[in-house]
C-alpha cells in the first residue's frame, strides 16, 4: 500500500502536508484553481486588508539567487472585492482555503475576517508578521498586548481554525504560547525577514520601497530553528512550517523539524506548480523506501535523536 | 544580482509617441521573439517590454509613451545611459517551421512580431505582416518589415495602405489566402477578435498579452488572465488561442 | 592620485574599511598577523570570556552553499590566557585590534575588558549577540536594561572606543540609539542568525548543538536593511556592517547602506585570505572608475536616492 | 547540504587498535594523498581522517581507536551502515615527477602515505617506504605498501624488521641513499625531527600535520599551528617543511 501523506491540522483534513503560502497567487480564483490540480493540500490566500491597496510601485521583487526579495506592499482589492473570489473559490475548490487576513487594529481584523468567514473559507490565518508594510504585520504583531487581543477577538467569532504568522521575532516559544493562551489554534513560521539589496551599478536600493522580506531557500536554515524550537516546547501545537521549501527533501527537513505542513512559496519562481507534485511525490518515495505508513509519523522525528 | 546592465546606444524617434532604444548589455542574452523583459531604471521605475530584436548582447525595444517610466525613457534617456534588464521573461511564440504564417500587429506591438519575423526567415516560412495604425502619422516600421517579409499595412485615419482597422485587413487577407498559423500582438480586443476568428476557422494562433506586471517571475498573481489562472508573465505573454477560448464564450 | 581608503571609525583610523570579523582567525596571534599581511584595515579578536571554553563537540559547521551555519560554543581560553596572544598582537600588529567580549553579567564584562585593554587593545566590542549560546550574547542582549547597564559599565572604564555587536532583534534604531546613549561609540550589524539545518538521510539535526547561527550572502540582505535603517535614523553612528561580505561589491553594498566599515568573516571559507586584496583591489578600481576621491564618500551614498 | 553519503562496504582489522574502512560514496570523488575528510556520524559527532584510498566512489579510512567517535566505528559501525563526508579538504601532497621519493610514516600515519604510493607509481617516480611500528602486534600494511614500493619497517619494541624508530632507520637510510623528496606522517616529534633532519641536508621535506579540528574550513582557527598561524586544515594538512623551519630553532 503506498503510504498516506493525508495530515491533520487543527481540525482541517489535508490530503497531502503541502500549502500554498500566502502572497503567492492566492489572488484570484483561477490561479487558485490551478495550484488545487496542480496537487496541494491547501491554500492560503493572499493577505487581505478591509480597505483596497494599491500596493508598492516597481520593482517590487529581486530574485537573489540563493533566495528572493519582494516588497509588494500588501497590493490587494479589499475584503468586498475580495470575498467574490473566495466565494466562489470556496465553491469549486475541495481543499481547505485559509483566507489570510491584515489590519491596522483589532476592529481591521475582525471585519476581514468576519467576510471571509462570511464567505466560506475553511480557516483564518493573521498575518502579525509581514515585515516591510507599515502599520501592517509585523508592526502589530511586535505588540504583544494587541497580537493577543486581536486573536481573541477573532477567534470569537471564528468557529473555524485561526493561525496565526508569525516572523523570526516571535518565534519564541514564550509568545506562541501567550497566542495559544489567546485562542490561536495554530502557528505559521515564518514570515519573509526584513532585508535590502542595494544595486553597487547605480548605487541606489533595487526596492521601490528600498525595505522588503527576504524568502527562499536562504531563509531555509531559519525556519527550520524556529519550528524546531517551537515544537520542542510546545509538542501539540499544529504549526505550519513555512521558508524555503523548494522540493521534497526542504519539505522534508521542515517537517522533521516539527512542522505538520508545509507552505510552499517563492520557490515557485524557479520550479512552477509542477513544485507540488514533485514534493508530493518525493515524500511518498522516502516514506516507502524508509518502511513508514504515514507522513505524521516524522512530524517532529528529528526531536528523537 | 538578477539584472543585467544596459547601455543605451542609440535613440531613434519612430512617431511622436514611440521611440527605439538599442541597448548593448554586459553579458550576451538569447530571448526568444515574444518573450519580455523587466526594464528597470533606477529612482524611476521598472517596466516590462517585448524584445523587438536581440543578437548576442544587443537588444532593441520599441516604447510607447504612455506614463512615467515610459515618459522618462522619452524625455531623459540619452544613449551612453544605463539601464538594467531582468529576463529573458515569460514564454514567447512557438515558431512554424516551414509553411506560412500571418503576423498581426496594433501599435507598438509590433515589437516582438518584428523580432519574429527576423527568426522565421531562416525556418523556411513564408511569412506576411499585416501592421495597422491609427493614423498617417503613427505609421513606423514597415520598411524594416517589408527589407524581410510581405507586408501590408492599415490605417484607420489616414491616406496610406488600407483604410479600416488591421483586423478589417485580416478578414480581407483571410478570405483568399490559407495560412499555417497567425501570430498576433495588440490590444486585448484585437488578440480577442483574431483569436475567435482563428478558432472559427480551425488555423492555430498566439497572441501576445498585456497585463500589469510585478514580480515577473510566476508568483505574485497580479497577472492573472481569469478566471482562467493564466499568469501572462509566465504562461505567457504569448497565448496560445485555444487557451483563451473559455473567455470567448459570449460571440 | 590612487583612490583613498583609509576610514575613521569612532576615533580608530583604518588603512581601509575592511575588518576581521569576530570568531574567524581571531583566536591566537599568529593568525591575526597573517590577517594584517593579507591587508586587513582592523581585526576583531575571537570574543573571549572569562572563564576558559570548551566550546561544542562537532559538528559545528555546515556549508550550506548559500551560507554557512555554525555553532562552535565560543570556545576560547579565557582571558588569562588570551591575553597572552592579545599582548604579542598590540605588540607586533600594526593595524587596530577590536577585543570582542563575552560574558554572561556586567561583572564578567568588566573583568574581561579591563583585561583586554590591559593587553593593549584598541577597541572592545561586546558580543550581546551571539545566538547560540546559553547565558552569553543574545540572552544578555535580549534585555535592554542588562545590556545598557554592561555598555555603560565597560564604558566607563575604556578610554577605547566600545562597539555593541547586535543581532537582527536589535537592528532596530530605537534600540541602538538607547545604546549609545549608554555610551556605546559605534554599532556592529549583524551577529549571525538563530538557524538549523536537519540531514534529510539520517533525520537528525547536523550541529552538535542542534541550534547555530547562519552567516553568509544569504544573510546579507538583512544586513543590509539593519544597516541601513541604523544609518537613516542615526546618521553620525560609526557602524561596522557585518554579513555576507563575499567581495568588494558586497563590501561595497554594505558602505552604500551606511557601513563606515566591513566586517569578513565566513567568506574566508571560500575565497581565504585573499579576499581582503580582492575587496581592496576592487573598491579602488570602482572609486577610481566613477571619478570619487575617497571611500568615506560613499558611506551611506545609497540614501541620496 | 555539504555531505556526501558514505555506505560501509568492508571493515578489515588490521591490528586490536586500527580498522580499515572501505566506503562507497553516492557521488565521485577525488581527493589528493594528504587531504582529508571530515567523517561525521550522526548522533556520536564528527573527526578529521586522512583519505588512505580512493577510486571514484570508492575511498578508504585506516583509523585508530582513540575517543568517542573512533570507538564508536570499531565497536558499532557494520557493513551496510551510512556515514557522512565533507571533503576533500586541506592541501595534500605536492607530487614530484621522476626522481626518487622517501616515504616515512610512524602508526597510523601510513593511511596517506599509502594513497601516495599508489598515485607516486604513475608519475615514474622511485619511491621506498620506511613504516615504523611500536611492537610486533602493532604491524599492519606492510604487504599492501610492498605490492608497491620497497619498503623496510622499523619495530621499537619486537623482533621483525629495524629494531628502533623509525627516525633511526630513517637516519640510516638516508646516509646511504639519496632522494629527491621526504614525505612523512607521524606523531608531530617524528614530523619535526625529519624536517630539522631534510632541511639540513637539503632535501625538500613534506610533512602531513594534525591539530583539533573543528570547522575544516579555516575559518575558525581552532587548527592553528602556533605563533605561525598555519592552519591544519586549510594551509595543511601537509605542510611544507621550510614553512616549519620557525618552529624548529630550538635544536
Ligand atoms: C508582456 C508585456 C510586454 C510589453 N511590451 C511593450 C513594448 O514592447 N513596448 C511598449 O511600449 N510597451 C510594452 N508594454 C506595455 C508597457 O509595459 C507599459 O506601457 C508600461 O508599463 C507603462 O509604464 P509607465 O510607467 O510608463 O506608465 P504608468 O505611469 O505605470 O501607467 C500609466 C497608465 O497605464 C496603465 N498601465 C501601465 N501598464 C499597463 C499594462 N501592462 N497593461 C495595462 N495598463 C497598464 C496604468 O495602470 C496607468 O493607468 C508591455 C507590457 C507587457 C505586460
Ligand atoms: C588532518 C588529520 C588527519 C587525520 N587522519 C587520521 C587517520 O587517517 N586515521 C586516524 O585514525 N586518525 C586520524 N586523525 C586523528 C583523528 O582525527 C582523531 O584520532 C580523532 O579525531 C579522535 O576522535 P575521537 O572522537 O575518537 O576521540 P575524542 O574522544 O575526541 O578524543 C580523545 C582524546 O584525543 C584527543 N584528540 C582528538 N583528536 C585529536 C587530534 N586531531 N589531535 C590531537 N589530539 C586529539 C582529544 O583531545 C582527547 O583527549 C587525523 C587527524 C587530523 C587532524
Ligand atoms: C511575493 C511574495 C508575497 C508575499 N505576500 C505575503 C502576504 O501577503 N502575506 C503573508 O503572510 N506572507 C506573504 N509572503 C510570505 C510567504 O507567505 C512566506 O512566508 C515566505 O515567502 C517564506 O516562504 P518561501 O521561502 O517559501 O517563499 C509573501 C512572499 C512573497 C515572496
Ligand atoms: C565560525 C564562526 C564563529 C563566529 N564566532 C563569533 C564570535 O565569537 N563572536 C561574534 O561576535 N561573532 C561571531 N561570529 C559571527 C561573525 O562575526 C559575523 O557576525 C557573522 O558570521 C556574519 O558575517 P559573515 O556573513 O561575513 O560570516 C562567528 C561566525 C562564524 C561563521
Ligand atoms: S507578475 Fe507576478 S505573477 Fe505575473
Ligand atoms: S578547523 Fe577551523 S580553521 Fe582549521
Amino acid at each position: 500500500m503506498s503510504p498516506d501523506l493525508e495530515v491533520e491540522l487543527a481540525g482541517l483534513r489535508l490530503r497531502n502536508p503541502t500549502i500554498l503560502a500566502s502572497g503567492i497567487l492566492g489572488s484570484f480564483y483561477g490561479l487558485m484553481k490551478r495550484v488545487e490540480d496542480a496537487g496541494a493540500g491547501a491554500i492560503t490566500t493572499k493577505t487581505v486588508t478591509r480597505e483596497p491597496r494599491e500596493g508598492y510601485p516597481n520593482p517590487v521583487f529581486v530574485d537573489l539567487g540563493f533566495g528572493y526579495l519582494n516588497a509588494m506592499g500588501l497590493p490587494n482589492p479589499g475584503i468586498r472585492e475580495f470575498s467574490v473570489e473566495l466565494r466562489r473559490a470556496a465553491r469549486e475548490i475541495r481543499i481547505p482555503l485559509i483566507a489570510s487576513i491584515g489590519g491596522r487594529n483589532e476592529e481591521e481584523f475582525m471585519d476581514v475576517a468576519g467576510r471571509a468567514l462570511d464567505a466560506g473559507c475553511s480557516g483564518i490565518e493573521l498575518n502579525l508578521s509581514c515585515p516591510h508594510v507599515s502599520g501592517y504585520g509585523l508592526e502589530i504583531g511586535s505588540d504583544l498586548q494587541l497580537a493577543c487581543s486581536i486573536i481573541k477577538a477573532v477567534k470569537s467569532i471564528s468557529s473555524k481554525p485561526v493561525f496565526t504568522k508569525i516572523s523570526i521575532h516571535q518565534a519564541r516559544p514564550d509568545i506562541v504560547s501567550r497566542y495559544l493562551g489567546s485562542g490561536a489554534d495554530g502557528v505559521t513560521a515564518i514570515n519573509t525577514i526584513r532585508a535590502a539589496a542595494i544595486c553597487v551599478e547605480s548605487m541606489t536600493p533595487i526596492l521601490s520601497n528600498i525595505i522588503g522580506g527576504l524568502s527562499g531557500p536562504c531563509i531555509r536554515p531559519i525556519a527550520v530553528a524556529a519550528i524546531y524550537e517551537i515544537r520542542r516546547e510546545l509538542p501539540g501545537v499544529p504549526i505550519i512550517g513555512v521558508g524555503g521549501v523548494d522540493g521534497w527533501r526542504a519539505a522534508l527537513e521542515l517537517i522533521l523539524a516539527g512542522a505538520n505542513a508545509v507552505g510552499v512559496g517563492s520557490a515557485i519562481a524557479r520550479k512552477d506548480l509542477q513544485i507540488f507534485g514533485e514534493i508530493i511525490e518525493g515524500l511518498r518515495r522516502f516514506l516507502a523506501e524508509r518502511g513508514f505508513k504515514s507522513i505524521k509519523e516524522l512530524v517532529g522525528y528529528a526531536h528523537r535523536s | 544580482m538578477n539584472y543585467r546592465i544596459g547601455k543605451i546606444e542609440g535613440i531613434r524617434t519612430l512617431t511622436k509617441s514611440i521611440k527605439e532604444y538599442e541597448i548593448v548589455l554586459d553579458e550576451p542574452i538569447n530571448p526568444e521573439p515574444g518573450q519580455f523583459a523587466m526594464l528597470w531604471i533606477p529612482g524611476v521605475g521598472e517596466i516590462p517590454l517585448s524584445f523587438a530584436d536581440a543578437e548576442t548582447k544587443r537588444i532593441k525595444f520599441i516604447v510607447a509613451r504612455v506614463g512615467k517610466v515610459t515618459g522618462h525613457m522619452h524625455d531623459k534617456l540619452r544613449a551612453g545611459d544605463k539601464v538594467f534588464i531582468r529576463g529573458p521573461l515569460g514564454r514567447g511564440f512557438t515558431r512554424i517551421r516551414g509553411g506560412r504564417a500571418l503576423l498581426v500587429a496594433g501599435g507598438y506591438g509590433l515589437a516582438p512580431l518584428y523580432f519574429l519575423s527576423r527568426k522565421l526567415r531562416s525556418m523556411e516560412c513564408g511569412v506576411k505582416a499585416l501592421l495597422g495604425f491609427k493614423s498617417d502619422d503613427e505609421i513606423f516600421y514597415v520598411k524594416e518589415f517589408e527589407e524581410l517579409v510581405e507586408t501590408e499595412i492599415s490605417v484607420e485615419h489616414g491616406s496610406s495602405g488600407h483604410r479600416g482597422t488591421v483586423l478589417d485587413l485580416f478578414k480581407d487577407v483571410i478570405r483568399v489566402e490559407r495560412f499555417n498559423m497567425v501570430y498576433a500582438c495588440g490590444r486585448e480586443e484585437l488578440n480577442l477578435a483574431l483569436i475567435r476568428k482563428c478558432l472559427r476557422m480551425g488555423v492555430p494562433v498566439e497572441a501576445s498579452f498585456e497585463r500589469i506586471m510585478r514580480c515577473g517571475a510566476g508568483i505574485c498573481g497580479s497577472c492573472s488572465i481569469e478566471p482562467l489562472g493564466i499568469r501572462v508573465c509566465r504562461d505567457g505573454p504569448v497565448i496560445d488561442g485555444s487557451m483563451i477560448a473559455p473567455m470567448l464564450e459570449a460571440p
